[in-house]
């Protein structure tokens, strides 16, 4: 007998995983109550440096993360079907598009350091207080939300790892459905950011 | 009964009589119960239990009613003395209150400023408070009153000091190092007394000035005139020529000049002084030109304390 | 068990639903772009928490867990709205 | 020992007799076995409490007399920091749930484990790491932090202090705390033996239940600002710098926003462990079960909408304050409701006034002082005057301390024979109580009268008229240094020479009752199906 023997409860497991999902977005939360007040407070000065934003880069992103929740939503499909490689095949894509999302975004956050737009710097420094908040938020929230990113990029291919030595398998999917569920939390909540930061008029 | 007609320790106090007259009564009545009960049924005497039933609707309905009854009429009475508080009465005379780390200084509409609070009897006055640095908090127990000075914003309070007399003025708001002794007081005078007191001139010239200025940017919070040592280094012996150690080692030190002292005022991050550390803010942007050259002209010369002339009340 | 048709109509699903959301990333870009005043912003968060409950629905598959998940998401949700609605008691009345 | 482990072998060897295996101090710190993660936590606890305690001594002394006693400001300021810190992030937040709540929540549910072991270790780990992390900030270049253990802004930004570092630390610990509610939660819901209905969950069951959701839910607000404030340190973002266009008042705001709902992981579990305690020493089921149960998740809820009691005078809107004002009156209503339904429990009963059930009671008097003094905290008039005095200090102390505190005290010393199959001797825990009833007292009502004076908290220096109050609390410190010294050595000699008891030496009703004491690593050797209440004393010990 086994005295830490495992215990196998893979409803018990999602319901972790949602709990987990709710404080993260309780997290992200607190960040979006300090952005509707000042939001609130500055509303020209907020829509004048949200539309110094990229909308192509928000856009192209948002689409991006929306294909990979999808891909890897079909992933756990295709795992239910024992259909190993298209699994495979689709969380490979979905990794391939949370980095994709880094990319991006650090081609989008290098753009901007190059209109001197970044914590302190000098032009945000004369710019109206609101713009200096607007991007001190900005940075914030997507950098946190990047590093979602990474960690969802992370626990996904080890997911990957995991699948292809057969650990996990139609009959055992937690592991695979619990980091899916990760990913679509980082969707949901880039969801929000992108309205609320790129399209502000 | 317009709540602004209530003096402010009125106010609170009848709050609190009534708040603390109802709890004292629930808490005895709580620990007579329990005690009497752990005493008739304690199990030397009663040893087995009763048999009655451990749930009754009617008892949890009237013991959630009547606390929420209680604790609402407490709420409202409450607020209504907070009401009393804000609602400033119109004929009250406007002093504003500055707060920086870690000294108050309280301005008149003459333009006369002043490091303790000075107020008239009898009359309502209203202060205006702002903060220079950091969070502080304005608190008069005497009057009951209490709000904090928050950068970017004035808040304000007021009293009304039935007589003549001197009060503590605490900062309650934990503000740094010197927290505890960011301390001052109130002087309330007779109404005749506070209008001479208002016109009096400042002393406006030689001497005098850089000791009001000190006063007024709160220099000596930090900085005594008479030799003690506060949180920065004494100006009592403060003289030109003289020779400072400094804290980056043993054999560093700096001559006391014009520049020097220019130099401590608006960079003091740098020559730091042996045995004190660097929390001196920086007053680049602070002080004038005008000012700051009477300052250092004030702290150069010898007999400080004479020249300075008589304190204020 | 299910059979291989109803598999097949389980991705087909979230593909659809996929293009739903697309298209009303679409729709929320198109309706930034007109003047709307304060009904932008409200439009946009309305899209944005529709978009969000068909990930949540379907790609999450909140529509197959039983009702304790739900109900908390729903806890969760409505604690972030007081959060938020309590600050602004004090934001708007200052 | 042979290979195969004959089955009721392995469930008659308590849970604490090594493996073998390995090094003795492995079989602990790298267990996933709940029982010896609840006392892991428990020693840990206990430790820090220590620390904790013996910087509170040392504040007191400071405050023996006006001007400087032993220390200077800036490290008296360090001290009182580091002393919240502690006691709020170390000792009571994760005293009762995460200590007693581990060990006991899976046995009183009848389950193996909880429903994560390996996050559960996690937890654990966490904790162990942020609280180094948060003491090593004593040791920086910089300095101890400086800011108490509210860190505002903007002072907090700008103190040259090792903030950074504590600050960090805490944020590590609030993970540890989330992992610990979300756990809870799960176990709780996927775990119960058969049986074990929801109307037959033990009180204590249900505070964990209530605590665990505030954990998930508020603690990410806790975490979220922390990350702010060390943006404001590193990055310089000036999101809460009015110079900038920032709102200091917004930090304020999401400080509270979990610091308050954090006051009920404090207090609520401890409540629970009363709900245990009276029913088994009065002989009587508890009085008003589901009042008892549905207050727990009441105050729960309601306690989370009230964090702007906090900031009555900090200039926020005339509105905030009414709103917050009301909103804070109605928790007293669900807390009041507990203590009737406690003291009614009495009524009836057959009272044995053991030591758990004296430091029990002994919560429900100094927890109702506390909580009164609440309601003039609550009251927007008179906060004006008692806000940031030694009032207040007094008001957190009697319900952390008494409350929190003395839970914790009676929760340790009715589970200490579960624990350890041991039991201490009453009579000196008895004295132990006492002398910390008076000594507390003593402390913290001399400490509720000078903030009514006028005394200003966080100085380390003060008005010569406040003197002889602050002597008396000076005094009273060292009574209850002398009590509890008196109950950690109690305590410590029946660790190894107390008497052998058996399961159930309280013939409590619960489940945790009905297995070896201490009880074996998987704690059932077949799962119970429980057939009755958890206050059906005549059936004590059977499941
Ligand atoms: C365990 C911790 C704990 C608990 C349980 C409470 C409980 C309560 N607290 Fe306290 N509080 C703190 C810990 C706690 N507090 C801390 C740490 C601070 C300061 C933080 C800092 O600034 O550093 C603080 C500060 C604080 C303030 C801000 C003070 C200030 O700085 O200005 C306020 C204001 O409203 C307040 C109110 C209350 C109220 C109304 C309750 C209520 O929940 C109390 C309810 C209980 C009762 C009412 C008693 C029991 C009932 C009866 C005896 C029956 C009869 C009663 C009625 C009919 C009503 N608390
Ligand atoms: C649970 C929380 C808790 C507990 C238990 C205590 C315990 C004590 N505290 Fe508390 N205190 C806080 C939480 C707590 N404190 C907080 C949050 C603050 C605010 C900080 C801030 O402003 O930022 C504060 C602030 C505070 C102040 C105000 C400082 C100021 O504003 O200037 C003072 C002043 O006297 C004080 C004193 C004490 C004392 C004397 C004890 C004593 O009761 C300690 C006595 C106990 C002992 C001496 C124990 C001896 C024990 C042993 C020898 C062995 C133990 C072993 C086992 C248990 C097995 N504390
Ligand atoms: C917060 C406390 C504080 C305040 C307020 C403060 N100082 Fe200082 N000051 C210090 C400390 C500490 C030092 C020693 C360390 C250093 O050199 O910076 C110092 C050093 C000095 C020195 C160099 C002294 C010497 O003996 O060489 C001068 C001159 C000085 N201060 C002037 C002023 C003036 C003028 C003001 C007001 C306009 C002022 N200070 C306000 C704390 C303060
Ligand atoms: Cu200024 Cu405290
Ligand atoms: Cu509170």
């Amino acid at each position: 007998m086994n005295p830490s023997a495992q215990h196998q409860d893979a409803e018990g497991a999602r319901l972790g995983m949602w709990l987990f999902l709710f404080s993260e977005l309780l997290m992200f939360g607190g960040l979006f109550v300090v952005f509707a007040v000042y939001l609130q407070r500055y509303p020209a000065q907020f829509a004048d440096a949200g539309r110094q934003l990229s909308l192509f880069f928000g856009t192209g992103n948002t689409v991006l993360l929306l294909t990979s929740s999808l891909t890897v939503a079909l992933a756990f499909e295709a795992l239910r079907q024992n259909r190993q490689r298209l699994c495979q095949g689709l969380l490979g894509f979905t990794i391939l598009a949370a980095g994709l999302f880094l990319v991006n975004k650090g081609l989008e956050w290098h753009a901007k350091f190059q209109h001197d737009l970044y914590p302190g710097s000098q032009t945000l420094r004369q710019a109206p207080a609101g713009q200096e908040l607007f991007f001190g938020l900005y940075y914030l929230t997507t950098g946190l939300h990047g590093l979602h990113v990474i960690f969802g990029g992370v626990i996904l291919s080890w997911v990957l790892v995991q699948v292809r030595q057969g650990r996990i398998i139609a009959t055992r999917p937690t592991m695979l459905e619990n980091g899916a569920l990760y990913w679509h939390l980082v969707d949901v909540i880039w969801i929000f950011i992108f309205p609320l930061y790129y399209l502000l008029l | 009964m317009t709540p602004t007609l209530l003096d402010t320790v009125e106010a609170v106090d009848k709050v609190f009589l009534y708040i603390f007259g109802i709890s004292l009564v629930l808490f005895l009545l709580i620990t007579g119960v329990m005690v009497a009960f752990a005493i008739r049924f304690h199990h030397s005497r009663h040893p087995h239990p009763k048999d009655v039933p451990s749930t009754c609707l009617w008892l949890e309905i009237t013991w959630t009613l009547i606390p929420t009854l209680i604790v609402m009429s407490m709420f409202w009475y409450g607020w209504q003395g907070y009401l009393s508080l804000v609602n400033v009465p119109p004929d009250a005379f406007p002093i504003q209150a500055v707060a920086r780390q870690w000294s108050w200084s309280f301005v008149y509409p003459s333009g006369r400023t002043s490091p303790k609070l000075v107020v008239p009897a009898e009359q309502p006055v209203r202060i205006d408070i702002v903060s220079e640095d950091v969070l502080h908090s304005l608190y008069i127990p005497a009057f009951r009153i209490k709000k904090d000075a928050v950068p970017g914003m004035t808040t304000h309070v007021w009293f009304r000091a039935p007589q003549t007399g001197s009060f503590d003025l605490f900062c309650t708001e934990y503000c740094g190092l010197a927290h505890a002794s960011m301390i001052t007081s109130v002087e309330v005078l007779s109404a005749a007394d506070f209008k001479t007191w208002l016109q009096t001139p400042q002393l406006a010239a030689g001497a005098g000035k850089g000791r009001q200025l000190l006063e007024q940017y709160g220099c000596l919070a930090c900085h005594s005139l008479d030799g003690g040592t506060r949180i920065g280094p004494s100006f009592a012996k403060l003289a030109e020529g003289e020779k400072r150690p400094l804290a980056e080692g043993p054999d560093k030190s700096v001559t006391v000049s014009r520049d020097y002292l220019e130099r401590s005022i608006l960079d003091p991050g740098n020559e730091i002084v042996q045995g004190f550390s660097a929390v001196m803010p920086s007053y680049r942007d602070k002080i004038g030109e005008q000012d700051l050259q009477a300052i250092i002209d004030f702290l150069l010369q010898p007999d400080k304390d004479a020249a300075a002339g008589e304190p204020r009340p | 068990m299910h059979n291989h048709s109803q598999h097949c109509g389980a991705m087909r699903q979230l593909i659809v639903i996929w293009g739903l959301l697309l298209v009303l990333t679409g729709v929320t870009v198109g309706i930034s772009r007109l003047d709307l005043g304060a009904l932008n912003i409200w439009a946009a968060l309305g899209i944005a928490t529709g978009k969000a409950s068909l990930v949540i629905l379907f790609f999450m598959h909140l529509k197959e867990e039983g009702r304790a998940i739900g109900i908390s998401l729903l806890v969760a949700l409505a604690t972030l709205a007081t959060f938020i609605g309590l600050t602004f008691f004090d934001v708007l009345y200052r | 020992m042979g290979k195969v482990i004959q089955m009721g072998e392995y469930f008659r060897r308590g849970f604490l007799e090594p493996s073998g295996k390995q090094p003795a101090l492995f079989d602990w710190i790298f267990s996933t076995d709940h029982k010896r993660i609840g006392l892991l936590y428990l020693y840990s606890i206990c430790t820090f409490f220590a620390v904790g305690a013996t910087i509170g001594l040392l504040i007191r002394l400071e405050l023996i007399a006006p001007g400087r006693t032993i220390v200077g400001p800036q490290i008296y300021n360090a001290l009182f920091t580091l002393h919240g810190v502690i006691m709020i992030f170390l000792f009571i937040i994760p005293g009762v749930p995460a200590a007693f709540g581990n060990f006991l929540l899976p046995l009183q549910i009848g389950a193996r484990d909880v429903a994560f072991p390996r996050l559960n270790l996690l937890s654990w780990w966490l904790y162990i790491f942020g609280a180094i992390m948060a003491l090593s900030a004593l040791f920086g270049g910089g300095g101890a932090p400086d800011t108490g253990w509210t860190f505002y802004l903007p002072f907090a930004g700008e103190t040259t202090t090792n903030v950074s570092l504590a600050v960090f630390g805490v944020f590590v610990l609030g993970f540890s705390s989330i992992l610990t509610g979300l756990n809870f939660i799960t176990t709780i819901h996927r775990m119960r033996a058969p049986g074990m209905t929801w109307s037959r969950l033990p009180l204590f069951i249900w505070s964990l239940y209530a605590t665990a959701w505030v954990q998930v839910l508020a603690t990410p607000i806790l975490a979220i600002t922390l990350v702010l404030i060390l943006s404001e340190r590193v990055l310089g973002l000036g999101l809460f710098d009015a110079a900038r266009g920032g709102d200091p008042l917004m930090y304020q705001h999401l400080f509270w926003i979990y610091s308050h709902p954090a006051v009920y992981i404090m207090v609520l579990p401890p409540m629970g462990v009363v709900s245990e305690i009276i029913p088994v020493f009065a002989r009587r089921p508890i009085f008003g079960y589901w009042f008892v149960a549905a207050s727990s998740i009441a105050i729960a809820a309601a306690g989370s909408l009230v964090w702007g009691h906090h900031m009555f005078v900090s200039g926020m809107s005339d509105t905030a304050v009414l709103v917050f004002s009301l909103l804070t009156f109605i928790v007293a209503i669900p807390s009041a409701v507990k203590v009737f339904n406690w003291v009614a429990t009495l009524y009836g009963g057959s009272i044995r006034l053991d030591a758990p059930m004296l430091f029990a009671l002994t919560f429900v008097l100094l927890f109702s002082i506390g909580g009164l003094t609440g309601l003039i905290l609550g009251s927007a008039a008179t906060n004006v005057h008692v806000h940031d005095t030694h009032f207040v200090v007094g008001h957190f102390h009697y319900t952390m301390f008494g409350g929190g505190g003395f839970a914790f005290f009676a929760a340790l010393h009715y589970w200490f024979p579960k624990f350890f199959g041991r039991m201490y001797n009453n009579r000196r825990a008895t004295w132990a109580w006492g002398t910390m009833v008076i000594g507390f007292n003593l402390l913290y009502f001399s400490m509720m009268v000078v903030g009514m004076h006028g005394m200003p908290r966080r100085y380390y220096d003060y008005l010569p008229q406040f003197t002889h109050l602050n002597q008396i609390a000076t005094i009273g410190s060292w009574i209850l240094a002398l009590g509890m010294a008196l109950m950690a050595v109690n305590l410590l000699i029946a660790l190894r020479r107390g008497q052998h008891v058996g399961a159930n030496p309280w013939e409590a009703a619960t489940l945790e009752w009905t297995v070896a004491s201490p009880p074996p690593p998987e704690n059932f050797e077949e799962l119970p199906q429980v057939s009755h209440g958890p206050y059906d004393l005549k059936r004590a010990g059977e499941a």
